[in-house]
This record gives C-alpha cells, structure tokens and sequence, in this order.
C-alpha cells in the first residue's frame, strides 16, 4: 500500500491526488473533502497542531485501516493556519479493488482526524475568536469502529 | 526537556515552547504540572485544574501518572477537537 | 439540492465536479470513481444501457437518497461504451453540511447503480467476449439499505 | 408499440429496436413475450426461457402479468449487472 500524509498550510490539487492514488489493480477511489462552511455565522478558523506526533498519529491510523480493509493507497492532506469560509481543510483519498473498502476505510479515517487528531480549533465569529470544545458526538461516531476484542 | 504548549495553554502562557532542567523530585506528569503550577501567574491559573488538560511525552498520549525523564519532549494542551 | 446526471461515452473531469459541487453551506464532499481494474486477465469492457430509463431511474434513487439524508448536490456520471483498463467507469459526488450523510448517500448510490441500474457489461478477457451475470453479493449490498418498513 | 432490446436479447436477435402493431389478443408482457417467439428462429430461442429474461414497459420495471398497450414502449433484457 502507498501513502501519503501531509500537514501543510497550502492547498491541494485534488486532481493530481486521485491520479497519484491510480494503480492497476484499483477499482475503487473515494475521495473526502472537507471545507470551511459559510453558514452559522463563521468567518475562519484558525487551526492549530501538535507537529511530529499529529503526522505518527496518523500514520497510525492510515496503519489501522490497511489492516482492517484491503487497500492500495491511502493520502491524508489537513490543512493548518487561518482558512476561511468555503477553503479546503482536509482531504482524505482511498483506493481499493471494492468499493465498501475504499468508502469504509476513508469514512474511519475521517472519524478519526475529525476527532481524535491532535488538532485545535479556533473559530472566528462576528469578529471574535474562540477556542472550540472537544464533542461527545463526534465521539460517538468513532466508537462505531471499535473491535470488540 | 522540552515542554511545548498548545491552542489555549499556549495562548495563557504566552509561549509555545520551552526547554527546562528537569528537577529531581518530578517523576511523573502530574509531580511536572504541579511544578509548573507553582510557578504562580499564568502558569497557576493553566495548572489548577489537569481535568482541562491532557498530556503527551515523546508524542504519545499519556495519564498523569506517567514517569517523565530528562530528554523527554512533554507537551500538555487541552482535549483535541480534531480537524 | 442540485442534481446532475449524465450517462456518457467520454470521460469526466474531477476538479469541475467537485468545483460545481461546492456551496457556501457545504462542509464535506465525498466522491468515488470506479475504474476498470487490470488485474484478473480483463482487457476492456463493453457498457450498454437503456437510454431514457437509466437516467429516469437514477434520477429516482437520487431523489430517495436526498429524502433519507440532508445533501446539497448530488452529481452522477455513468459512462457507456467501450472502456479499457485504467479508464473511468463511475462518478458518483454527494455534497452535505457534514460527513456522514454525504458519506453514506454515495454509498447508498454507489450499491444501487452497481447492482440495479439498467446497466449490462460485457467483459473482454484473452480477445473473448462474455456477458456479465447478475450477483448476488451485490444485492446483498444493497439490501443494507432496505427500509424495515 | 415499441420493443427494445438490450444486451445478449439484442446481439441474439440482430436488432436493439423495432415498431410492431400490437396483435389484439396481447394483454400483458407474457402474451407479448409468446408472441415474439412464436416468430421462431432467434425470438423462439430468446423467449424460451422468460426466467433469463427481465422486462420493462415505459421505461418502468414489470412482472409480466403486467398489461400492455398500443404506443407503449417495452423492453427485455437480460438480468441488470449494474455499471
């Protein structure tokens, strides 16, 4: 399996990522991608992580999925810094032979990034900034990927 | 050791990251918090209540009750909320 | 919501998809792209359907999808014709205000034009050609979906 | 009325299209299907087993007790596979 993660500032180049994540036994690609939504006020975040551990950690993860689905490759791109309203945040590609895999796998990846990642939120409304709490809900939809062992 | 400080820790504390001598009778996480609690100012305030923290030593989460030693790069920042 | 369908010979381009997708309120896009695989000794598929009804029926299991979950533009692009390995089959791009309902409408979609769609394929393998059989794994996929009512 | 067919139905007999004026006593899909293969030839043979066959009338999914009518449009087919 080939992977690719990146903690990066930049955009992505959604394009050139699907094409990377092409081999010949690929069947299925699924593609994530997360935006900063216009609505509820917001202006930007600011988001904020733990260099070095936030990348292992999600290696980990992208570890985790291969093991559990059979997959071919795998990308992981978080943006950091200020984004504002309708930027790209997150991107996450699976390719697989199958479908379920590929959508399983990036469904699990995104749980995780989306809440157990070590990112800090800071959302700008109405000119002020506040730091974001941590949620039960997103717990929640993690804990349907925990084993039972 | 490296202590780094993130999202609103770092903001109270003014600071990101800096490099301590480790003092002998500080064993675990929590004996490091409360020694940075005893610093007093904004430090006091960041440390008088761990239930608002979490902790990582060498980027790996840990409870309070894990040994730290010198060389260790330990980190302390509130729950993450992901991306 | 927006819709779009289309049932065509040529191939798509991702970034427009996903472009024409996104709206202020959008917070989470997830796109799949099936592919012709290359292993298994395949050289090239031939894809028929029924003109009218594929696009009538599509169109019908679109709008059930936007009843079950809360989406914000749904784009289905199915191509016909004779396609080789590497090239694209299937897109499917679901865009909501948050992950889990644009991931589980592709997949929702996903089963149903893999398994129901007025779609017959006929494979080339080693310079002969042979008609695809109906599965029964596949709607096993799609019975996930079955209302109990 | 129009009859269409799709797949291994249309390579088997040569054509994907044709109008035909519907007989009087053709009430339903099955009597249509009867029909056809009472032609012979490659109609005998496609429409001598309706369990390898689906069919549709306006462009809508039937069983073949479902009626049909002069104007309708109807198709058989082989089992979808999906795309």
């Amino acid at each position: 399996m080939s992977t690719r993660i990146s903690i990066q500032r930049v955009d992505f180049d959604l394009s050139s990522e699907v094409t990377a994540l092409k081999t010949s036994a690929v069947g299925a690609i699924v593609i994530f991608t997360g935006t900063v939504r216009g609505d509820d006020g917001l202006s930007s975040l600011i988001l904020e992580h733990y260099p070095g551990m936030t990348e292992r950690e999600i290696a980990r993860h992208v570890e985790e999925a291969n093991g559990r689905w059979p997959l071919l490759g795998v990308t992981v791109i978080h943006r950091i810094g200020k984004l504002t309203t309708g930027e790209n945040i997150v991107l996450v590609g699976v390719a697989s032979a199958h479908r379920q895999a590929a959508f399983e796998a990036a469904e699990f990846l995104m749980d995780y990034l989306k809440t157990r990642a070590p990112f800090w939120k800071s959302e700008e409304r109405h000119g002020s900034a506040r730091w974001v709490e941590a949620r039960g809900s997103d717990d929640a939809a993690l804990s349907r990927w925990r084993r039972a062992d | 050791m490296t202590l780094l400080y993130f999202a609103w820790v770092r903001q109270k504390l003014g600071t990101g990251e800096e490099k301590i001598l480790l003092p002998d009778e500080v064993r675990t996480v929590s004996e490091l918090a409360s020694h940075l609690h005893a610093r007093g100012g904004a430090f006091a305030d960041v440390f008088s209540d761990l239930k608002r923290l979490r902790a990582a030593v060498n980027q790996e989460h840990v409870s309070w009750d894990a040994s730290v030693r010198t060389g260790d790069e330990v980190a302390f920042f509130p729950p993450v909320t992901g991306g």
